[in-house]
């Protein structure tokens, strides 16, 4: 078999004294949709942040396609041909949304030197992207984010990975605050990414969606990985909740309380 | 069209513009005289050109102390070289703005490497830099007055009339400054950058933009028109003294402020601070000239900027609640 | 009739609150307006306040020069719009005002040092001390200048340090150098009236008895007249800042009349202890 | 337990503290001498008095421009009264202070009113305040000569010897006021109030505090204190001039900052700020007592400044990566 | 029948010239769990925001069991018995967990006039609260908020409204990045406000969660309310999913994709 697209080898992360990652060992290959899933603070936003340069790792190493590469900052991370949207979906509450979609990668109109944005382009590709990720509404594309409802905030980020295809796009929660309508943009544009020949990381909490769209299922745990190859055809949803709470059926039971059986 | 105006950030400020040229015309006719005119307009583009530059910096989410003693040391630092005998005018003239735009550089390197307030950077910055201008001329103010005829003086400052108005060539250095860095900051890929750097620096690091490096770029800016407009200064008024610009920075600080920049960053406007630097200069003008006296001078200044800002603030809620 | 009054001092230093006064009282005297305002040292805004005045169509302006040279422009321009210009406390002969009034600061600063040699304070090889508010501003550097033609020569060195306007501040500073260097200290002159208005209270704090350090400079205010009289101080500056302000007033209000001033007016006297309860009178308004 | 200490924000400056203690005494022994540390408390306190309300106001998130002439006017006026003969010291005192607090009541209120920030509503003030001071006196100085056996004088500032330190009783304020901020900011209901409006003023609305209370309490206090120790400080030196007081708010601020205190809001801490009070005392009066040349005073203290704020930076991140 | 606890009536708000509330009515009961649904930007943080005295209303008027109440603060309506759990959790950073859990409302120890802080208290009542909210990782009750991984943010939100039960509490979007424990663990706290004699309205976009718990559905659709009857007893989740939309079985069914039926 072919080298992964990523390889991440026996990270440990700590924040100060608390650790975040043990030893954590996490593949991706080509062409494939991985779900991480976990209770809060499993370490699941954290190993991301890793993988896209946002955090240093503490010990361990990261190969793209079998090359070892250091990930020293989101730059980094950017050239290697990784996407993030992280759970915070970090825009910037000042600019539009054209703006915030563009951020960092605006096109220029006109002579290189006079570095001068293309407006137009922006605005108009923001108004298309809207449509696909599902808002419905007609918000204008030089809205600034901070008067956007939290969905509206959501969809703009995912927008944007959508119109920046990279080799990897790494999804955290990013069904959270979403819609029905919304969502499904979202699930779509997952399935239509690897159709594409794009690589996934996808994390929700909402286990379903989960299951609509991944190849296969990792698991964390207080900051290890406790099962990495689990089938989403082959394995129901309460077996992988097991997994995720790390408890018998009984006990789950028992967590889930009297009316959701 | 109207609505559209009212709507904007910049109608608050020009509100009360309008009203302060209003009042103390109807104070002393002789405000609005071309003679006057000319005299506002020389000194308010040497303030004005700090004040632009430093909308560009504070919308990154930095300010700079250090801008007035950067304003005093640079044409001394250039007038000792060429007073000195040590070279001619244009090499004085380049060898201190390229140390101007060092101590910019200084300043940006400490803000983003080593992630220190700009407030601090700066501060020590504006003292070693008026101490470097104290310690090189022993105190002495530097002579300038012999370089009224060369080309670059006139280039610079050079001033004629156009018709009863004494314009001086510094004010077309700074429309110039106005529609570059107006242009800069609306229309480009690196206006994009710095609203991004002040708004939220770590969702712009994470989308890949250079965030210490446009802040390192506007520190040198900052410090380089702070420069240029003492030089221009100093050959305006035939004089290069070390303690020039002293407390400068607090009033461009505040004229950007007024004009509707944000002290936070992520929002600043050209056009407001172009607004702003006239509503201070304007108003440090008329109060001289309607005869307020000496020592009550700075109550004025402080109850004007207070009350402006009563009024902007309420101009802006009564905006808000009237749409 | 309606006059400006332009100083390139800051109401901070209490001299200048002395040359107000004289001012004031002028106004009061003759009926007429005066306009006054202080700027701090600040070339461009002192420069833009004249202009504002010739624009005001001033029937007169009185006003100090921060720099020599400075001026040199503003002065051609009120002359151009027939609108007397009196130069007072700081001459600037490279500018055509019409009078200066005031003394200079050249002359003093040589008084001072030649003092301290003629009495024997200070020999070859002396170090004196010259404490100052604002290191630059004109008149330390013109006082500076005057004592190092009379230093220099003999071979006695000094230093020049910065106090500050504020007076905790300037009393903190001069302290910490005092006790530091006082064995050095030969002699000190207070090249500010605030400087040298806080001796007594600098020597007491460090334990200097009166006349153990032999002291000159300024004396334009109530602190050194006391000083004096006390012996903190041997000898002081009285420069009559309210005479100044008083007689450059009355030359423009003269050549506002059509009378030009063809002369200058010079003032200035190095009082002692045994004067000094005039000048201390003066200043207390009795 | 040394563990916990390094881990403690106020270790970093704590290390520059002890590095300058011991270069500048290595340098000049005398520098550790009795009457040296004697006089270097009694003016470190006064300022020292400021920085502990500044810290509590910047840990609201707001800050004071106008400490400084509020410093200086609060004597003046209370001086005036009583030279003139129109009351006894101590009516004169309650006055004075009464006015402070109403300065900075006025400035909470711009603040937190009118939603102005509070770098041009203390600007401002600075101008109004200090402009006052002057108009009244005339720009004369008050004297104060007389107060010395006052037994208010002597509560303030009167002076007595342990063993051979001269003491103020200005030194005792100053620690019960280290005592009492302190408490409030970490033990008590309010503090965690002051560090929630710093850190998240909606947050802290949303749950009812109050938060705006809070800020004007805060500005009140900052102003209250400025004005005391004004009138401390006129009462040690024995003059009371409107000028006195002149750019305190910087090294006010440079003070809290330099102690560990946020320059943004939310997070504060009173033996930081006390740690950088000293430091920077200790750097003003060091730096006289190793002999730097008079000019090139400011030049040592800005580099050092930027050389602390630099070694400060090293040791946070240090830290950081340590553990 | 009695006055309701809660009634709105013809609320309207405007966002500068953006509308966001038209004409809202809408009630809640003594004793009852309504559950707010609708798309992204329908409108319902808005509401519940002109409810808890966080954006004042356009026009129209609250009533509080039948007493007319301006909610011109936050604090009015705390003072009315409304307890609110914003979206954008609204957490101070800066400070630890029980300082935010008690925030405006911290014990005093001691004599009043020291206002001193009952910091014991604060610490056992919050490592409880933690544990009853299902973080089962034993986290310190000083550890800053800004060092929490997004569910624990969103756990220590809701613990604080748990312990000062209100007549009222408002959560928005409560589950969103929870874990599967945890989620259970609001669920659980809801039903027992409702069994110790609270009201609560409960929005969330994943609507089982919704069925789970509440009495009775309200729907927004672009300002206005749609629906405000709907027994989650009686109606199908598919149902609710059209209402929501506002689309009709078959654009349903085209929007939710080939994977979901
Ligand atoms: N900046 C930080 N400083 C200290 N500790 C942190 C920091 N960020 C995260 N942690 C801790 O690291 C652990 C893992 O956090 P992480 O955000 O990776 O969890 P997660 O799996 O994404 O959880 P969630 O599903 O709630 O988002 C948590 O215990 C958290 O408290
Ligand atoms: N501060 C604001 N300024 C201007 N418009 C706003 C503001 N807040 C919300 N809006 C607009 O009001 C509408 C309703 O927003 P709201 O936050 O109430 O939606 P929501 O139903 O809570 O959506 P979501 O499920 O995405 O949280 C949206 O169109 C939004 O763009
Ligand atoms: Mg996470
Ligand atoms: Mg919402």
């Amino acid at each position: 078999m072919s080298e992964p697209l990523i390889r991440m080898d026996n990270v440990s992360k700590f924040y100060g004294r608390i650790q975040a990652l043990e030893n954590v060992s996490f593949t991706v290959n080509e062409r494939e949709i991985v779900g991480l899933l976990g209770d809060n603070g499993a370490g699941k936003s954290t190993l991301i942040k890793v993988l896209s340069g946002a955090v240093p790792l503490t010990s361990g190493s990261i190969y793209v396609r079998g090359k070892k590469v250091e990930m020293k900052s989101t730059t980094d991370a950017i050239a290697a041909g990784i996407e993030t949207i992280y759970q915070d979906s970090a825009l910037v509450t000042q600019l539009s949304i054209a703006r915030n979609l563009f951020l960092g990668r605006e096109p220029i109109k006109g002579p290189a030197f006079l570095n001068r944005m293309d407006t137009e382009m922006m605005n108009q590709v923001a108004r298309d992207l809207l449509k696909q990720v599902g808002i419905s509404k007609n918000i204008p594309p030089e809205t600034p984010i901070g008067s956007l409802s939290g969905g509206e905030r959501q969809a703009v980020a995912i927008a944007r990975a959508m119109h920046f295809d990279s080799d990897l796009i790494i999804l955290d929660e990013p069904t959270n605050n979403l819609g029905v309508a919304e969502t499904q943009g979202v699930l779509r544009f997952v399935r239509g990414a690897r159709d594409s020949g794009h690589s996934c990381i996808f994390i929700a909490h909402n286990i379903h969606h989960v299951f609509q769209v991944v190849d296969r299922i990792v698991v964390m745990r207080r900051g290890k990985v406790v099962a990495d190859d689990i089938d989403p055809k082959k394995t129901s949803v309460e077996a992988v909740e097991r997994v995720i709470t790390g408890m018998t059926d009984e006990e789950l039971a028992h967590a889930l309380g009297p009316n959701t059986h | 069209m109207l609505r559209r105006l009212i709507a904007r950030p910049e109608f608050g400020p020009l509100i009360l513009l309008v009203l302060e040229l209003v009042v103390f015309w109807a104070i002393n006719p002789d405000f609005l005289s071309p003679l006057n005119i000319g005299n506002t307009l020389a000194f308010t583009v040497e303030l004005g050109l700090i004040a632009l530059a430093m909308t560009l910096l504070m919308t990154s989410g930095e300010f700079d102390l250090s801008v007035g003693s950067v304003f005093g040391f640079t044409p001394v630092l250039m007038w000792t070289f060429v007073n000195g005998g040590l070279m001619p005018m244009e090499i004085g003239f380049v060898i201190a703005m390229v140390v101007a735009a060092l101590i910019g550089l200084v300043n940006g390197w400490f803000v983003t490497k080593l992630k220190i307030p700009s407030f601090l950077v700066t501060l020590g910055m504006l003292l070693v830099v008026r101490g470097t201008a104290l310690f090189i001329t022993n105190g002495f103010p530097q002579r300038t007055w012999d370089a009224g005829g060369h080309w670059l003086a006139q280039v610079l400052v050079g001033d004629f009339y156009v018709g009863p108005f004494r314009i001086y060539m510094s004010l077309f250095w700074f429309i110039a400054a106005v529609i570059i860095l107006g242009y800069v900051l609306n229309r480009t890929r690196v206006g994009n950058w710095i609203q991004a750097a002040g708004g939220n620096p770590n969702a712009a690091r994470a989308r890949g933009v250079k965030v210490d490096r446009t802040k390192v770029a506007l520190f040198i800016l900052c410090s380089t028109l702070a420069g240029f407009a003492g030089i221009i200064s100093s050959v305006r008024t035939s004089a290069a003294n070390p303690n020039s610009g002293m407390g400068y920075e607090l009033e461009v600080i505040a004229m950007v402020v007024i004009g509707g920049t944000a002290l936070t960053g992520g929002r600043g406007t050209i056009i407001g601070t172009v607004l702003g630097i006239f509503i201070l200069r304007v108003m440090r003008n008329g109060i001289v000239l309607i005869g307020v006296p000496g020592l009550a001078y700075n109550i004025f200044i402080g109850a004007i900027i207070l009350g402006m800002m009563a009024l902007h603030s309420w101009l802006e809620r009564r905006h808000h609640a009237g749409t | 009739k309606t006059f400006y009054w332009v100083s390139h001092g800051t109401p901070a230093d209490p001299v200048w609150t002395y040359f107000l006064a004289g001012a004031q009282q002028w106004a009061k005297d003759t009926g007429n307006t005066v306009n006054t305002s202080f700027h701090g040292n600040d070339v461009p805004s002192q420069q833009e306040a004249l202009r504002a005045a010739i624009a005001a169509k001033a029937d007169g302006i009185v006003t100090s020069s921060p720099d020599p040279g400075s001026l040199v422009e503003i002065a051609k321009e009120a002359n151009a719009a027939k609108i007397p210009i009196i130069n007072f406390n700081t001459p600037d002969p490279k500018a055509s005002f019409n009078a200066y009034v005031g003394g200079d600061n050249v002359v003093f600063g040589r008084h001072w040092a030649q003092y301290l040699v003629d009495k024997g304070h200070v020999k070859a090889g002396d170090f004196v001390w010259m404490p100052v508010e604002v290191p630059g501003a004109t008149y330390g550097v013109q006082e500076e200048e005057g004592i190092a033609s009379v230093f220099k020569p003999l071979g006695i060195t000094w230093e020049v340090t910065d106090t500050t306007l504020d007076q905790g501040e300037i009393i903190t500073r001069m302290s910490d150098y005092l006790t530091t260097n006082r064995a050095k200290i030969k002699a000190i002159i207070g090249m500010g009236d605030l400087v040298n208005g806080s001796i007594k209270r600098v020597f007491d704090q460090v334990g200097v008895k009166p006349g153990e350090i032999p002291v000159v400079g300024w004396g334009n205010s109530l602190d050194t007249t006391q000083e004096v009289l006390q012996g903190y101080v041997n000898a002081a500056q009285w420069q009559d800042p309210q005479a100044t302000s008083y007689v450059a007033l009355s030359l423009a209000n003269m050549a506002a009349s059509g009378i030009p001033p063809g002369f200058n007016v010079i003032t200035g006297a190095l009082y002692e202890k045994d004067t000094a309860q005039l000048y201390d009178d003066i200043l207390s308004g009795k």
